[in-house]
């Protein structure tokens, strides 16, 4: 099932790179991703953790969300980085993070990093050793809106 | 015309980038420089596609976002388990010692 | 219909160039790893977001925005794990962060005035 | 535009290639030497040359990278001090030479100008092969597919053999790195045997997985 998922994948991707639609081409391409599964399957790589976070409904939501508060957090940290006037103040803490399987404290790191201005250090099960820019931005990731938000896409099924 | 103002602003990434490699003061600032420079040339390198009226060169910038990331966790990985030897300016920076906390 | 589109990828662009100068200054400007790590961060996010959502205005509907896509995803997912490796390794080669540790009484100050 | 992008880029290269060789770290030296070689492609795409920017993409960008790092494991982190600066003199005068020399050709007027079209090589040959690019790979089935790229004709059909000799050397050299970057490993694992137990174990449950 998930072979066939990779296949599919691989595939869709080769298609979507060649941009070529004849047989002969169609046939390598067809024969390769055949090759890459077979590969995969033999190096034991095929993902077993992270393809059930993948269908679940409010992935994309959250990522929306997230894209909207990477924005607002971009132009905060470039105009730190360019005014003259303005001053940083970092400081180091841990968070706590809830998240029951360990793909969610991946994907709760994963976002603190992805957002400009926090950036996880460390990672163990239930904490994240966090680097904020500001205090503004180590009272936002305090705050849990972040992690509530995974952990909601996390519970459902 | 719009390509070469984003263009404008990507050599300047890459030449502030390219600085901070050279300046170092520690191995962990340049990868850090390594990495983003190559964000950067992933970014130049579409631009470039556009500017020259050829984005097929996209594949290109695809295939440096692959090989940029396998590049930054393989010097990562030296590092931090290979071989980190006596020598070398790995955390001796000066601002690493007294200035920390 | 054109104007527009025109006139988004023109605002996109030159975001996405600002941002990649900001945050090409902020690495230059900023004190330790550390904080230059949210600086490249800029470049890795904003910057490129911007710039290849500019490009991928002015491509269409075609098989060059599905690439700009694919490019912009997979940046988005590596760009934090590599991130992530460098702190992580800096942490672990004996760099100490140049900044204020935040005590447990601070921290829980924090999220204090954070959750209203 | 183009012009101004060329000539940072070059710039950005001469700024690099002076650190390269001053810096004594061989670890920053391989550093330096990755982001050269993204350049050294950015550079390649300006020219129109995709094909080769794709191979220093993969070559130059990342396996050297890799090889390097695992040659420093071998050896030092620094290389050896200067002993003398006038014993570089010699080398510094020829390639300055050198390259003043491929420099006055560029300029001489006998020799064709970089992307002139009455070049001898874009005159007969060059639209030879792209008329023909088509019609010899889809010759004998007339509804079947032809190769749709002209670099791939070329490599692959045109000049096949001097293709596959390529290959040969390269599968040679890639054999010939294998054998001493991973001899030092069967050393080292012979040393210290321990810890390499539980991959010949995975090794082999995947062989019976696999058949």
């Amino acid at each position: 099932m998930r072979l066939v998922g990779l296949y599919l994948a691989l595939f869709v991707f080769w298609l979507l790179m060649s941009g070529h639609y004849e047989a002969l081409i169609l046939g390598f391409g067809i024969v390769s991703c055949a090759a890459a599964v077979y590969i995969a399957r033999r190096k034991d790589i095929v993902d077993h953790e992270t393809l059930s976070w993948y269908l679940k409904p409010k992935l994309p939501f959250y990522w929306l969300w997230l894209l909207g508060q990477i924005l607002k957090a971009n132009f905060d940290v470039a105009k730190r980085c360019v005014l003259p006037g303005s001053r940083i103040d970092p400081c180091v803490f841990l968070a706590p993070a809830d998240q029951e399987t360990s793909v969610g404290v991946v994907t709760y790191a994963n976002s603190i990093t992805l957002t400009p201005g926090t950036v996880s250090m460390q990672t163990w099960d239930h904490e994240i050793r966090v680097h904020a820019l500001t205090r503004d931005g180590a009272r936002d990731i305090l705050g849990d809106e972040m992690g509530a938000r995974i952990c909601r896409v996390e519970g459902e099924q | 015309m719009m390509f070469a103002a984003a263009m404008a602003g990507v050599l300047a990434a890459m030449a502030l980038t390219l600085v901070r490699a050279l300046l170092g003061p520690t191995v962990f600032d340049r990868v850090l420089a390594l990495n983003t420079f190559g964000t950067v040339t992933v970014l130049a390198i579409a631009v470039l596609g556009f500017l020259m009226g050829r984005p097929q060169f996209l594949d290109i910038a695809l295939l440096y976002a692959l090989i940029n990331f396998v590049g930054t966790i393989a010097i990562l990985k030296y590092l931090q388990y290979g071989d980190l030897g006596a020598s070398g300016d790995s955390g001796k920076s000066p601002d690493a010692g007294e200035g920390g906390r | 219909m054109a104007l527009a589109v025109d006139i988004a990828s023109w605002a996109c662009l030159v975001a996405g160039a600002l941002l990649c100068f900001a945050g090409g200054v902020g690495m230059i400007r900023f004190p330790d790893v550390y904080a230059r790590s949210h600086a490249a961060g800029v470049i890795d996010t904003g910057g490129a977001l911007f710039i290849l959502l500019g490009l991928a205005l002015q491509a269409g509907f075609t098989l060059v925005t599905v690439k700009l896509g694919l490019i912009g995803l997979l940046l988005f997912f590596t760009s934090p794990t590599a991130t992530h490796a460098l702190v992580k390794g800096a942490l672990a080669g004996g760099l100490n962060p140049l900044c204020h540790q935040l005590t447990a009484d601070e921290t829980a100050a924090l999220a204090d005035k954070a959750s209203p | 535009m183009i012009t101004a992008t060329n000539l940072a880029l070059l710039a950005f290269l001469a700024v690099l290639a002076w650190a390269i060789a001053r810096i004594r770290n061989l670890f920053v030296v391989t550093m330096l030497a990755g982001i050269y070689s993204l350049l050294t492609a950015t550079v390649f795409v300006l020219l129109d040359a995709v094909d080769v920017a794709f191979t220093e993409a993969a070559v130059g960008a990342g396996i050297t990278t890799v090889l390097f790092l695992s040659a420093l494991l071998l050896t030092d982190r620094e290389a050896k001090p200067r002993k003398n600066r006038l014993a570089s003199l010699g080398p510094m005068v020829l390639v300055v030479l050198l390259g003043a020399a491929l420099v006055y050709t560029t300029l001489d007027p006998r020799m064709p100008h970089y992307g002139d079209a009455k070049a001898p090589a874009h005159g007969r040959l060059a639209p030879e092969f792209l008329a023909d690019t088509v019609k010899q790979v889809g010759a004998d089935k007339p509804t079947a597919t032809h190769i749709p790229n002209v670099v791939t004709t070329t490599l692959a059909s045109y000049r096949g053999f001097d293709t596959l000799g390529e290959v040969v050397v390269i599968f040679t050299a890639g054999v010939g790195v294998l054998i001493l970057l991973g001899g030092n490993a069967t050393r080292r694992r012979r040393r210290n045997p321990a810890p390499r137990e539980e991959s010949s174990g995975a090794g082999s449950s995947g062989k019976g997985a696999g058949a």
